[in-house]
C-alpha cells in the first residue's frame, strides 16, 4: 500500500435545506480514505450517502446541500477550503465522474464528439483536431464499434451501454488521477456490465487512475475492487480491502449485508434481510452518539 | 372530490399568502365599496373636475385621490371597479379555463379522432387577431362587459387547451395511468382521479396569468370603446384618463397602480399556491 | 425656422381621391385635402361668403330659376393643361349620374339644360333648391381633369390623383402620411410652402406630441386641456374658432319621446352652459336652434332655458318623478368629436336628477347612420351636424323633414312646416319662414340643440393661419410670419 | 426533415383554412344589421338595395353564399372594398409587409431582450436581480400594449425626443422601393441609412409590441434553464469543470430553446393581432390600421379579407415554426 | 387448464421515425409469436438482455398495450379481442408491478390513496374510512408502517416505492402478478426483504408470480421455473434448476458467465471471456 492515500476525506458532514429553514443531515461525519491507483467500492443501504459523497467530493453539491464540518484532502491540499474556480480547475483534469443514469448524462442536444473533445479542448488546450483524434482514441478505448460515425450522433441514437461506455470515454479522456463512478452498471444486463466493467478495470490500470466504485452490487466488488467501505446513513461503518472485508467482516451490519446477497450457484440459501431491529440500533448508535462502535 | 382533498393539504407560503391577502382585500372592498366609497362612482361634479389627490396642492379633502374629467371621485371610481374587475376575472378566467381544460383533456388523453378535430379546432382559433374576435362580438352581443367576458374566453379556452393537451399527453405515457387501467378503472374516473389532479397545479399557474390578462383586455376593450360604459372599470378609467395625461397624471396613474398590484398579486397567489399545495414541488 | 415643407398632422386620413365619388366624399375633414388637389367651382371664404374660384364669375338669374358660372382664364390642371368649357361640361354632367357614385346625385340632378355661351356655363335648377350655388363651394363637387381620368380610369386616378388646385399629389402611404408640391401652373397666389405634408395620426395624444415636440408645424382638434397648455408655449400659437358643427340630440318619435312632457323636461335639465364652460373650457358655444351664430336665418330671441324645477313640473305632469324616473337609451360616439361620449355622460348625470334614468350605449358613426337610415336610432341620439353653407335648408331643413334618411324626428305636421320653405323663392320669406319653424321645433323640443363646436389649432409662431369657419386647414392659405 | 414530413404539414394547413373561413363567415353572417345598408349613401329607392343585394350575392341561400365564399377565396377574389372601392387582396397585400416588418423587429426586440433578461435571472439566481427582473416582467404583462404605447410616446417623442413619433418613414423624404417591404429591401440592397431611418420609426412601436411578449418569453426560458439546470447533463458539465457562463451558453441553453420557440411561434398571432392599436397609435400604415378602419366602418369585405389573409399568415408562420423546431429538435431527427 | 396459455403471441410498434404520407404508419415487431404457459402458483423468472420485449410481454400479457397477432388464454378465455369494458371483471385477478417506480405512482396522490384506489373503483369497500384501514393494512404487508400513508411518492426511496406498488397490487387479492425488475437498485437487504414477501403470499395464498429481472441469482432464489428471451424471442425456457444446470442455449450460457459472484476474485473480470456481442443497437 502507499502511504500517501490520493484522497482523504475526514470527519465530513453535510446537510441540506430540510423544511422550514431546518437542516436534514445526510453525511454524519464521514471519513474515507482512496489509495492511488485502486479501485475502491462504496456499498451500503439505498439512500445512506453514496451519491452525496461523490457529488461532495467533487463540489457538484445540488442547490441547499452544503457541507457543516471536515475536509476533504486531494493530492497534499484541502478542497473545501479551494475557491470554486480553483477547484472547478480540478474538475475533469484531475478528478472524474461517471454518472448513474447515462441515458440522462449526456447533453441530448449535443453531438457526442462534442461532448468529449469539449472538456479535452478545455483542460487540455488541445486544438480541434488533436481533441478530434484524442476523441476517437477514447472511443475505440471503450470499444465503440465505427466510431468515426457514432461521433457524428446524438445520444438518442444510441442504446444505454453505448451511453454508459461514452460517459466513461468523457471520464477518462483527460487521464485523470480519480474518477468517482455511480453505479455504472445498474440496469444493464449481466453481459453488457462485464463488459462495462471490464472496460473501467482495464482505462484504470492504464492510465492509473482511481476509481471509487459506487455500487449496490456485492458481486461487482468482489470482482473489480481492491478495497471497500461499507456507508450507513452518512457515516462509514467499515473499511479495509476487498479480501479482508469478504472474508472477515468486522461489523455485524456488513455482515448481514453479505448474508442477504442472493447467489446463483446457491439456490437453496435462504436470504436473511437486514432485522428492523439492527437497522434502528444502527441508525440510532449513529444519529445520537455520531460514533460508530466496532461489533 | 375526496382524492383532490388528499392530494392538496395546505401549507403555509409567502407569495401565496401576500397575493391571497391582497386579492382577498380586493374582493373586501368590492363587497363593501358602496360603504367604503365616498362618493357615487357616477356622480359627476362638473364643478370638480381634474382635483389632485387631496395631498397635493389644491386638493379637495372630499375627494381623496382627485377626481377625473367629468369631476367623479376618483377612489370611488375606483373602489366600485373591483366588482366588475372581479367579475371579468373570475367569469373570464373561469369559463376559460373550464373549456379549455376539459377540451385539452379530452384531446389528450383519447388522443386519434378527436384529438385531431380538437386540434384543427384550436388552430382556427388561433389564427385569429383576438382584436378581431372581441370586435365582431361587440358588434353582436353589443358592446359591455359581457362582450370583454366572451372576449377572453374565446381568446383564453385556446391557451389553456393547447398547454393541458400536451401535459396530459405526457402524462397518459407513464405507468401510472396504465396501473390504473390494469385495476379495471373507468375511464372518467382515471381522468378525474389520476389526471386532473396532476393538472391543477399547471392550470393553477395559467389560471392566474389568464385572470391577470382579463384585466389587461378588459383595459384595451375600454380603450377602443367595447367595455361596458355604464359601470366604473378600471380599464375605462385608463381610457378616459389618457387624454388628460399632462394635466392630471394621477387620473392615469391611479387605474394603472391598481391593475399592476393586481396582477401582481393574482400571480404571486397563483405560483406561491401552487408551490404551497403541489407535493410534487415540496421536495 | 420652417423650411419648404410645412408638415400637417391631420386627424383623419382619406379613403381615396375621388373627391366626387364615394361616401367619404361628404367627409367634411377630408375636405381641406380635396380643397387643396381640386378646385371647386366656387371659391368660399373664411366667413362662408361666396368668393370667385375656378369659375370666376357666378350668379342666379333675376328670377332665380337659372345659375350661370363663367370659367376662369389662365387656369390650367397639375399637368399643365388649360382647363377648358368642355371639361367643365364633362365634370358638371357627371355630377348628376348616379352610377358615378356621387353621393349628392340627386342634389346635382337639379342642374338641366346645359348651355354655353363663350366661357360661360348656364343651366335650370329643377326641381329647385334655395342654395344651389352655395352646393357649388364644395362636397362632392370638385372639377377633375376629363383628359386624364378618362386615360387612366379609377383606379389609376385613385392611385395618383390629378386636379387643378394650388398643390399636386405627390406621394401616399395609406394610413401613414399624404405629400403634396406646389402646382406651378396655379391661377391663384403662389402658396408660402413648395412641399405639403399631411401626416394621419387619428389619436389626439399623438397629434399633441407630434406638435409639441415641433415635428408637424400645425395640427387641429387637440383636445381643450392639451390646446390650453400648449397654447401657453412660447413657441406656439393656438387659435380656437367657431366652426360650423353643431352638436345635438337626436330625439325619435318611436316611442317614449312621443310624450312632449318628457322632451320638454330633457331639454330643460341640460346646463349647456356649464357643459361648455367645463367640459369644452368655454370653446363652444350654446345653442337652442339647429343654428349658430354664423349661419342665415339664426334667430337669438329663440330659448330654451336651463331650468330643472321646470323639467321636473313637466315630467310629474306625466307621473315621472326622480324615484320613478322615466327610463331610455341614449347613444352617442366616443372619440368621433371632443368630449361627444363626456357631453352624453354628464347630460346622463343631469337629467338624472330630475328623473330621467337614461342608459348610455356607445356606438361606431357608422352603426349610427345605419340605423339612422332605418328609422331605428335610440330614442335619443347624440350627433354631430355639420353644415358648411351656412343655409338652413342644409341643417334644420334635412335634419328635420320626413323620409329623409338623415332625420331621426319624423312627423307630418312639421314636415308640412319645412316641405313648401324648400319651394320658397323670395329670401326673405324663406328664412323667416325657418325662424317660425324653429320657433316651433323649440317649443316643442323635436330635438334638442346643444352647442356649436370650435376648433382647437394650434401652430408654431412661424406660420400665419386664419381660421375657416369650416374648419378647414387650407395649406396654400398658411402663410409664414 | 424529409419533403414527406413538410408535405403533411401543409396538408394538415387546408382543414384549419376551411375552419378559418367557416369561421370568419359566420361570425360575420351574425353580425346584426344589414350589409347592404352600409353601402348606401344619400337616398336610395328599395330597388337599388335590391340590385345591391344581387351584386354582393346575398340574395341566395346561405350555403350556397358560403360556396361562393370559399370559391372566391380559392381564386384569390377577396372582393372589393365598400369604403375604399378597391380591390381586398391588393389592399390587404399592400399593407402585410409593413405589419410583417413590424411584427418581425418586435419578436427580435422580444427575443433579444427576454433571452438578456432569462440568463441573467437565472445566472445570478437568488439574488435581487432576479427579483428585479421577475417585476418587470410582471410589470410589462400587466399594462397592455396600448398604454406602453402612449408612455413610450411620452418619453421618446416628448420628453426625451430623440425617436420619430409616427409613421414609417419620413415623409419629406423619398425613397423608391419595388416592394413594400421597406426595411428588408433596405437590408437586402444595402442602403443603410434607409436602414437606419426605417428602424428609427420601427424602434417605439415594436417596443411597445415587444414589452408583454417578452415577459412571457423571458418567464418559459427561465424556467426551461431552471429544469435544465437540474439535469444529469448540466451534472455532467459541471463535472467536466466548466466555467457557470460555460455551462449555461453552452450546455443549458440549447435545451431550453425549443419549447421558448414553440411559444413565440405561437405568441407571433397575438403579437400581430396587438398591432391593431400600436399601428393606429403611431399611424404605422400595416394591416392592423386597415382592420381598424374596416372594423369602425363596418366594410364587410375587407374584414372578411383582413382576416383570411391574416389566418394564412398565421398558418405560414406556424408551419415556419414548426420547421424551426424540428431543425432544433435532434432528437426527432433520423 | 393453464392459467395462462400463450401462444405466438406478437407485439408491434409504430415506427414513427419511417412515418409515409398516405400509406399506414410502419411497425417495428419487438416480440415474434412467443409462446409459453403458465400454470396456477407458478413462479416464473423472466430474464434476458436489456430491451428484449420482457417489459413488453409483461404489458401485452395483461392486455395493457396492444397486441398484434397470437392468443392468450386466461383460463380458458381468450384475452385478445375482449373490449376494454368485457376486461374490466378480468382486470382485478391479474396485476403488474412496474418497472418504473417513479413513474407508476401517480406523483399527486397520498400513498394511502393510491393504495386504496383499487378497493374504491371496484366497490369493495363500503366508506372511505374502511377504505383508508385497508390501505394500512397493506401498507404494513408490503412491510411499511401507517405512517407511511401520509406521504407522497416523491418523499419515498426506490425501495418503499416498489412497496407501495406491490401494496397496490395486492389490494385487489390477485390470482397473478407480474413484477417487472421490482429489484435493481435497491440494496441486498431491501431486496431480500420483497423477495420474502412475494414467497410468502406465493405459498399462502396460491398467487402466481412472474418475476423479470437482469439478476439471476434473484431469480434462481425466487423462481420455480425461467424463461430466456433475447431480441423478441423466447430461446430457453424451463426448470430453474434445470436452465440453470444445464443451459442450452449459448446465449444463457453466457449470461451465466457474465455474473459476477460475491467471491473476492480480482482475476475474474479478465479471466471470463464472453465473445463480444453484437452491438445493441
Ligand atoms: N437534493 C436533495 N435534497 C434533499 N435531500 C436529498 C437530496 N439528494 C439526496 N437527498 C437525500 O440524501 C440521502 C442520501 O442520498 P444519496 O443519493 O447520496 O443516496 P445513495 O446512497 O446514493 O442512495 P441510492 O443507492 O439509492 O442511490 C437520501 O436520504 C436522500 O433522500
Ligand atoms: N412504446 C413503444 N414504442 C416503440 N418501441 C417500443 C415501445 N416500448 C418498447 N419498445 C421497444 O421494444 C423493445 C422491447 O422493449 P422492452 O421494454 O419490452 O424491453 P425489456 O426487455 O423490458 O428491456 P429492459 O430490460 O431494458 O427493461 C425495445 O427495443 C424497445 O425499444
Ligand atoms: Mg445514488
Ligand atoms: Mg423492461
Ligand atoms: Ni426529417
Amino acid at each position: 500500500m502507499n502511504t500517501s492515500p490520493l484522497l482523504e476525506v475526514r470527519n465530513l458532514s453535510l446537510s441540506v435545506r430540510g423544511p422550514r429553514g431546518t437542516r436534514t443531515p445526510i453525511l454524519r461525519g464521514l471519513s474515507l480514505c482512496l489509495e492511488s491507483q485502486a479501485v475502491h467500492g462504496l456499498v451500503g443501504e439505498s439512500g445512506g450517502g453514496k451519491t452525496m459523497v461523490g457529488k461532495a467530493i467533487l463540489g457538484v453539491l445540488p442547490d441547499g446541500a452544503r457541507i457543516d464540518s471536515g475536509s476533504i484532502w486531494f493530492d497534499g491540499q484541502d478542497l473545501t477550503l479551494l475557491r470554486p474556480t480553483e477547484r472547478r480547475r480540478l474538475l475533469g483534469r484531475s478528478m472524474s465522474m461517471i454518472l448513474q443514469n447515462p441515458m440522462t448524462a449526456l447533453n441530448p442536444v449535443m453531438r457526442i464528439e462534442t461532448q468529449i473533445t469539449d472538456v479535452l479542448q478545455f483542460h487540455m488546450g488541445m486544438k480541434k483536431k488533436a481533441a478530434r483524434a484524442r476523441a476517437l482514441e477514447m472511443l475505440e478505448a471503450v470499444r465503440i464499434r465505427d466510431p468515426e460515425r457514432v461521433m457524428k450522433q446524438h445520444p438518442h441514437q444510441l442504446s444505454g451501454g453505448m451511453c454508459q461506455r461514452i460517459v466513461i470515454a468523457i471520464a477518462f479522456a483527460c487521464r485523470p488521477k480519480l474518477i468517482i463512478a455511480d453505479e455504472p452498471t445498474t440496469a444493464l444486463d449481466v453481459t453488457v456490465q462485464h463488459q462495462i466493467l471490464r472496460l473501467i478495470r482495464e482505462l484504470q490500470e492504464q492510465f492509473g487512475t482511481s476509481v471509487l466504485f459506487v455500487t449496490h452490487d456485492l458481486g461487482v466488488v468482489a470482482k473489480v475492487c481492491d478495497a471497500i467501505s461499507v456507508i450507513f446513513a452518512g457515516t462509514i461503518l467499515e473499511s479495509g480491502t476487498t479480501h479482508d472485508v469478504f472474508r472477515l467482516p468486522k461489523h455485524r451490519y456488513t455482515q448481514a449485508l453479505l448474508d442477504a446477497v442472493p447467489r446463483y450457484d446457491r439456490p437453496n440459501r435462504l436470504l436473511q434481510p437486514i432485522s428492523s431491529t439492527l437497522h434502528a440500533e444502527l441508525f440510532d448508535e449513529i444519529v445520537n452518539h455520531q460514533g460508530v462502535s466496532a461489533a | 372530490m375526496k382524492s383532490l382533498c388528499l392530494a392538496f393539504p395546505l401549507r403555509g407560503n409567502a407569495r401565496m399568502w401576500l397575493g391571497g391577502g391582497v386579492l382577498t382585500a380586493l374582493i373586501l372592498v368590492a363587497i363593501l365599496a358602496p360603504w367604503l366609497a365616498p362618493h357615487d362612482p357616477v356622480e359627476q361634479s362638473l364643478l370638480n373636475q381634474l382635483l389632485p389627490p387631496a395631498w397635493f396642492a389644491g386638493g379637495d379633502p372630499n375627494y381623496p385621490l382627485g377626481t377625473d374629467a367629468l369631476g367623479r371621485d376618483l377612489l370611488s371610481r375606483l373602489l366600485f371597479g373591483t366588482r366588475p374587475a372581479l367579475l371579468v376575472m373570475l367569469a373570464g378566467a373561469a369559463a376559460s379555463a373550464l373549456v379549455g381544460v376539459a377540451l385539452g383533456i379530452f384531446a389528450g388523453y383519447f388522443g386519434g379522432k378527436v384529438d385531431a378535430v380538437i386540434s384543427r379546432v384550436l388552430e382556427v382559433f388561433m389564427s385569429f387577431p383576438p382584436m378581431l374576435l372581441a370586435i365582431v362580438l361587440a358588434a353582436v352581443i353589443g358592446p359591455g362587459l359581457m362582450t370583454v367576458i366572451m372576449a377572453v374566453i374565446i381568446i383564453g379556452w385556446t391557451r389553456f387547451c393547447r398547454v393541458i393537451r400536451g401535459e396530459v399527453q405526457a402524462l397518459k405515457e407513464q405507468d401510472f395511468i396504465m396501473s390504473a387501467r390494469a385495476i379495471g378503472m373507468r375511464p372518467l374516473r382515471v381522468v378525474l382521479h389520476e389526471i386532473l389532479p396532476n393538472v391543477l397545479p399547471i392550470m393553477m399557474v395559467l389560471f392566474g396569468l389568464e385572470m391577470g390578462r382579463a384585466i389587461v383586455v378588459e383595459a384595451i376593450l375600454s380603450f377602443i370603446g367595447f367595455s361596458s360604459s355604464s359601470v366604473a372599470t378600471w380599464g375605462g378609467i385608463i381610457a378616459d384618463g389618457r387624454a388628460y395625461i399632462n394635466q392630471a397624471w394621477w387620473v392615469l396613474a391611479a387605474p394603472i397602480l391598481v391593475i399592476i398590484i393586481m396582477v401582481l398579486s393574482l400571480n404571486a397567489f397563483c405560483d406561491g399556491t401552487q408551490q404551497a399545495v403541489d407535493p410534487v414541488l415540496q421536495r | 425656422e420652417i423650411g419648404p415643407t410645412l408638415t400637417i398632422a391631420y386627424n383623419i386620413a382619406p379613403p381615396g381621391f375621388d373627391p366626387n365619388s364615394g361616401s367619404y366624399a361628404t367627409s367634411p375633414g377630408l375636405q381641406s385635402i380635396f380643397k387643396t388637389l381640386y378646385d371647386p367651382y366656387i371659391g368660399q371664404a373664411e366667413d362662408l361668403s361666396l368668393q370667385p374660384g375656378l369659375m370666376d364669375e357666378f350668379s342666379w338669374s333675376p328670377n332665380r330659376d337659372k345659375i350661370s358660372m363663367r370659367l376662369r382664364e389662365g387656369a390650367f390642371w397639375h399637368d399643365g393643361k388649360p382647363v377648358s368649357l368642355d371639361d367643365v361640361l364633362w365634370n358638371l354632367r357627371r355630377l348628376r349620374e348616379a352610377s358615378s357614385g356621387n353621393p349628392l346625385s340627386t342634389v346635382f340632378a337639379s342642374i338641366k339644360n346645359l348651355t354655353t355661351q363663350g366661357n360661360v356655363v348656364t343651366f335650370d335648377v329643377e326641381p329647385w333648391r334655395a342654395n344651389m350655388l352655395e352646393r357649388f363651394t364644395f362636397l362632392a363637387c370638385y372639377l377633375i381633369p376629363p383628359h386624364y381620368y378618362e386615360a387612366v380610369g379609377k383606379e389609376g386616378f385613385e392611385r395618383r390623383p390629378m386636379g387643378s388646385g394650388p398643390y399636386m399629389f405627390d406621394q401616399f402611404e395609406r394610413g401613414s402620411f399624404l405629400r403634396l408640391k406646389v402646382n406651378p401652373h396655379y391661377w391663384g397666389p403662389k402658396p408660402a410652402f413648395d412641399t405639403v405634408v399631411f401626416k394621419f395620426i387619428v389619436d389626439p395624444a399623438g397629434r399633441v406630441a407630434e406638435i409639441e415636440r415641433g415635428a408637424s408645424d400645425i395640427t387641429l382638434d387637440v383636445p381643450y386641456e392639451e390646446y390650453e397648455r400648449l397654447s401657453r408655449k412660447t413657441d406656439l400659437v393656438g387659435v380656437a374658432h367657431p366652426i360650423t358643427d353643431i352638436a345635438l340630440l337626436f330625439l325619435n318619435n318611436n316611442g317614449i319621446m312621443e310624450d312632449a312632457n318628457v322632451r320638454k323636461a330633457a331639454a330643460h335639465a341640460i346646463d349647456k352652459k356649464l357643459i361648455v364652460e367645463r367640459l369644452h373650457r368655454g370653446m363652444a358655444t350654446p345653442i337652442d336652434t339647429l343654428l349658430a351664430p354664423q349661419y342665415k336665418g339664426y334667430d337669438p330671441s329663440i330659448t330654451t332655458p336651463y331650468d330643472p324645477a321646470l323639467a321636473e313640473r313637466l315630467l310629474k305632469a306625466s307621473g315621472y318623478s326622480r324615484d320613478k324616473p322615466v327610463e331610455f337609451t341614449i347613444q352617442t360616439t366616443r372619440g368621433y368629436k371632443p368630449k361627444d361620449y363626456e357631453t352624453v355622460l354628464a347630460i346622463v348625470e343631469m337629467w338624472r336628477k330630475v328623473g330621467i334614468k337614461a342608459n348610455v350605449e356607445v356606438y361606431e358613426i357608422a352603426k349610427h347612420f345605419e340605423l339612422r337610415a332605418q328609422h331605428k336610432l335610440a330614442p335619443a341620439a347624440f350627433y354631430n351636424w355639420g353644415n358648411s353653407t351656412a343655409d338652413p335648408e342644409s341643417s334644420l331643413g334635412t335634419a328635420m323633414v320626413m323620409n329623409s334618411p338623415h332625420a331621426s324626428w319624423q312627423t307630418p305636421d312639421l314636415d308640412g312646416r319645412i316641405r313648401p320653405l324648400f319651394e320658397e323663392r323670395d329670401e326673405a320669406k324663406r328664412l323667416a319662414g325657418y325662424k317660425a319653424v324653429n320657433r316651433y321645433i323649440a317649443e316643442n323640443a323635436f330635438v334638442i340643440p346643444l352647442f356649436q363646436f370650435y376648433q382647437p389649432v394650434i401652430y408654431k409662431r412661424e406660420l400665419t393661419f386664419t381660421p375657416h369657419l369650416v374648419g378647414h386647414i387650407l395649406p396654400a392659405k398658411i402663410g409664414r410670419a | 426533415m424529409n419533403a414527406n414530413v413538410l408535405f403533411r404539414r401543409l396538408l394538415l394547413a387546408i382543414p384549419t383554412l376551411f375552419g378559418v373561413a367557416l369561421v370568419v363567415f359566420v361570425l360575420l353572417r351574425l353580425i346584426p344589421g344589414d350589409p347592404v345598408a352600409m353601402m348606401i349613401v344619400g337616398e336610395s329607392t328599395p330597388e337599388d338595395i335590391q340590385q345591391l343585394r344581387v351584386q354582393f350575392g346575398l340574395d341566395k341561400s346561405i350555403p350556397h353564399q358560403f360556396l361562393i365564399f370559399l370559391q372566391d377565396i380559392a381564386t384569390g377574389n377577396l372582393g372589393t372594398s365598400i369604403m375604399l372601392k378597391q380591390d381586398v387582396l391588393t389592399l390587404v397585400l399592400k399593407s402585410v409587409p409593413a405589419t410583417l416588418e413590424l411584427a418581425v423587429v418586435a419578436i427580435i426586440i422580444s427575443l433579444i431582450a427576454g433571452f438578456l433578461f432569462a440568463l441573467a435571472a437565472t445566472y445570478w439566481r437568488g439574488g435581487i436581480l432576479e427579483s428585479l427582473i421577475d417585476s418587470i416582467n410582471s410589470v410589462a404583462l400587466a399594462i397592455p400594449e396600448f398604454l406602453w404605447a402612449l408612455l413610450l410616446i411620452l418619453a421618446f417623442g416628448v420628453m426625451w425626443p430623440v425617436l420619430p413619433l409616427s409613421g414609417r418613414i419620413d415623409p419629406s423624404r423619398s425613397f423608391d422601393f419595388s416592394t413594400q417591404f421597406y426595411l428588408f429591401e433596405s437590408l437586402a440592397t444595402l442602403r443603410f441609412s434607409q436602414v437606419g431611418e426605417l428602424l428609427q420609426h420601427l424602434i417605439l412601436p415594436a417596443t411597445a409590441l415587444a414589452l408583454p411578449l417578452l415577459a412571457v418569453i423571458a418567464r418559459v426560458l427561465k424556467s426551461s434553464l431552471l429544469e435544465a439546470n437540474v439535469q444529469d447533463y448540466i451534472l455532467l458539465a459541471r463535472v467536466k469543470g466548466f466555467a457557470r457562463p460555460r455551462v449555461l451558453f453552452r450546455h443549458a441553453l440549447p435545451n431550453a430553446l425549443l419549447p421558448t420557440i414553440t411559444l413565440t411561434g405561437v405568441n407571433f398571432v397575438f403579437l400581430v393581432g396587438g398591432t391593431v392599436l400600436v399601428e393606429l397609435i403611431f399611424a404605422y400604415p400595416g394591416i392592423g390600421n386597415l382592420l381598424y378602419v374596416a372594423a369602425i366602418n363596418r366594410d364587410l369585405p375587407l374584414i372578411q379579407g383582413v382576416t383570411i389573409v391574416f389566418a394564412f399568415i398565421f398558418v405560414i408562420m406556424n408551419f415556419a415554426f414548426d420547421l424551426l423546431h424540428s431543425a432544433l429538435n435532434v432528437r426527432a431527427r433520423h | 387448464m393453464m392459467q395462462f396459455d400463450v401462444k405466438s403471441l406478437r407485439v408491434s410498434f409504430p415506427d414513427s421515425a419511417r412515418k409515409r404520407l398516405f400509406k399506414p404508419v410502419p411497425m417495428i415487431e419487438v416480440l415474434h409469436g412467443v409462446s409459453f404457459q403458465v400454470a396456477r402458483g407458478d413462479s416464473i423468472g423472466i430474464v434476458g438482455e436489456s430491451g428484449s420485449g420482457k417489459s413488453t410481454l409483461a404489458r401485452a400479457l395483461l392486455r395493457l398495450s396492444e397486441t398484434s397477432g397470437g392468443s392468450i388464454c386466461f383460463e380458458g378465455q381468450e384475452l385478445i379481442g375482449l373490449s376494454e369494458h368485457e376486461l374490466r371483471p378480468l382486470r382485478r385477478r391479474m396485476q403488474i408491478i412496474f418497472q418504473d417506480s417513479q413513474s407508476a405512482l401517480n406523483p399527486r396522490l397520498t400513498v394511502g390513496s393510491i393504495v386504496a384506489e383499487p378497493l374504491i373503483s371496484n366497490g369493495l369497500v363500503k366508506s372511505s374510512a374502511q377504505a383508508r384501514d385497508k390501505a394500512v393494512e397493506l401498507l404494513e404487508l408490503a412491510g411499511l408502517s401507517e405512517s407511511f400513508s401520509k406521504r407522497y411518492a416523491h418523499q419515498l426511496s426506490g425501495g418503499q416505492r416498489q412497496r407501495v406498488g406491490i401494496a397496490r397490487a395486492l389490494a385487489l387479492n390477485p390470482e397473478v402478478i407480474v413484477a417487472d425488475e421490482i429489484v435493481s437498485g435497491l440494496d441486498v437487504s431491501v431486496q431480500a426483504q420483497l423477495l420474502q414477501l412475494l414467497d410468502k403470499l406465493r405459498k399462502d395464498r396460491g398467487l402466481t408470480l412472474l418475476l423479470i429481472s437482469h439478476d439471476l441469482s434473484v431469480v434462481r432464489a425466487t423462481c420455480e421455473k425461467v424463461i430466456v428471451m433475447r431480441g423478441g424471442d423466447i430461446v430457453e425456457n424451463g426448470m430453474t434448476n434445470e436452465v440453470f444446470e444445464h443451459p442450452h442455449q449459448k446465449y444463457t450460457q453466457r449470461l451465466l458467465r457474465a455474473i459476477p459472484l460475491p467471491d473476492v476474485d480480482p482475476t475474474w473480470i479478465h479471466r471470463v471471456q464472453l465473445e463480444e456481442s453484437a452491438e445493441p443497437a
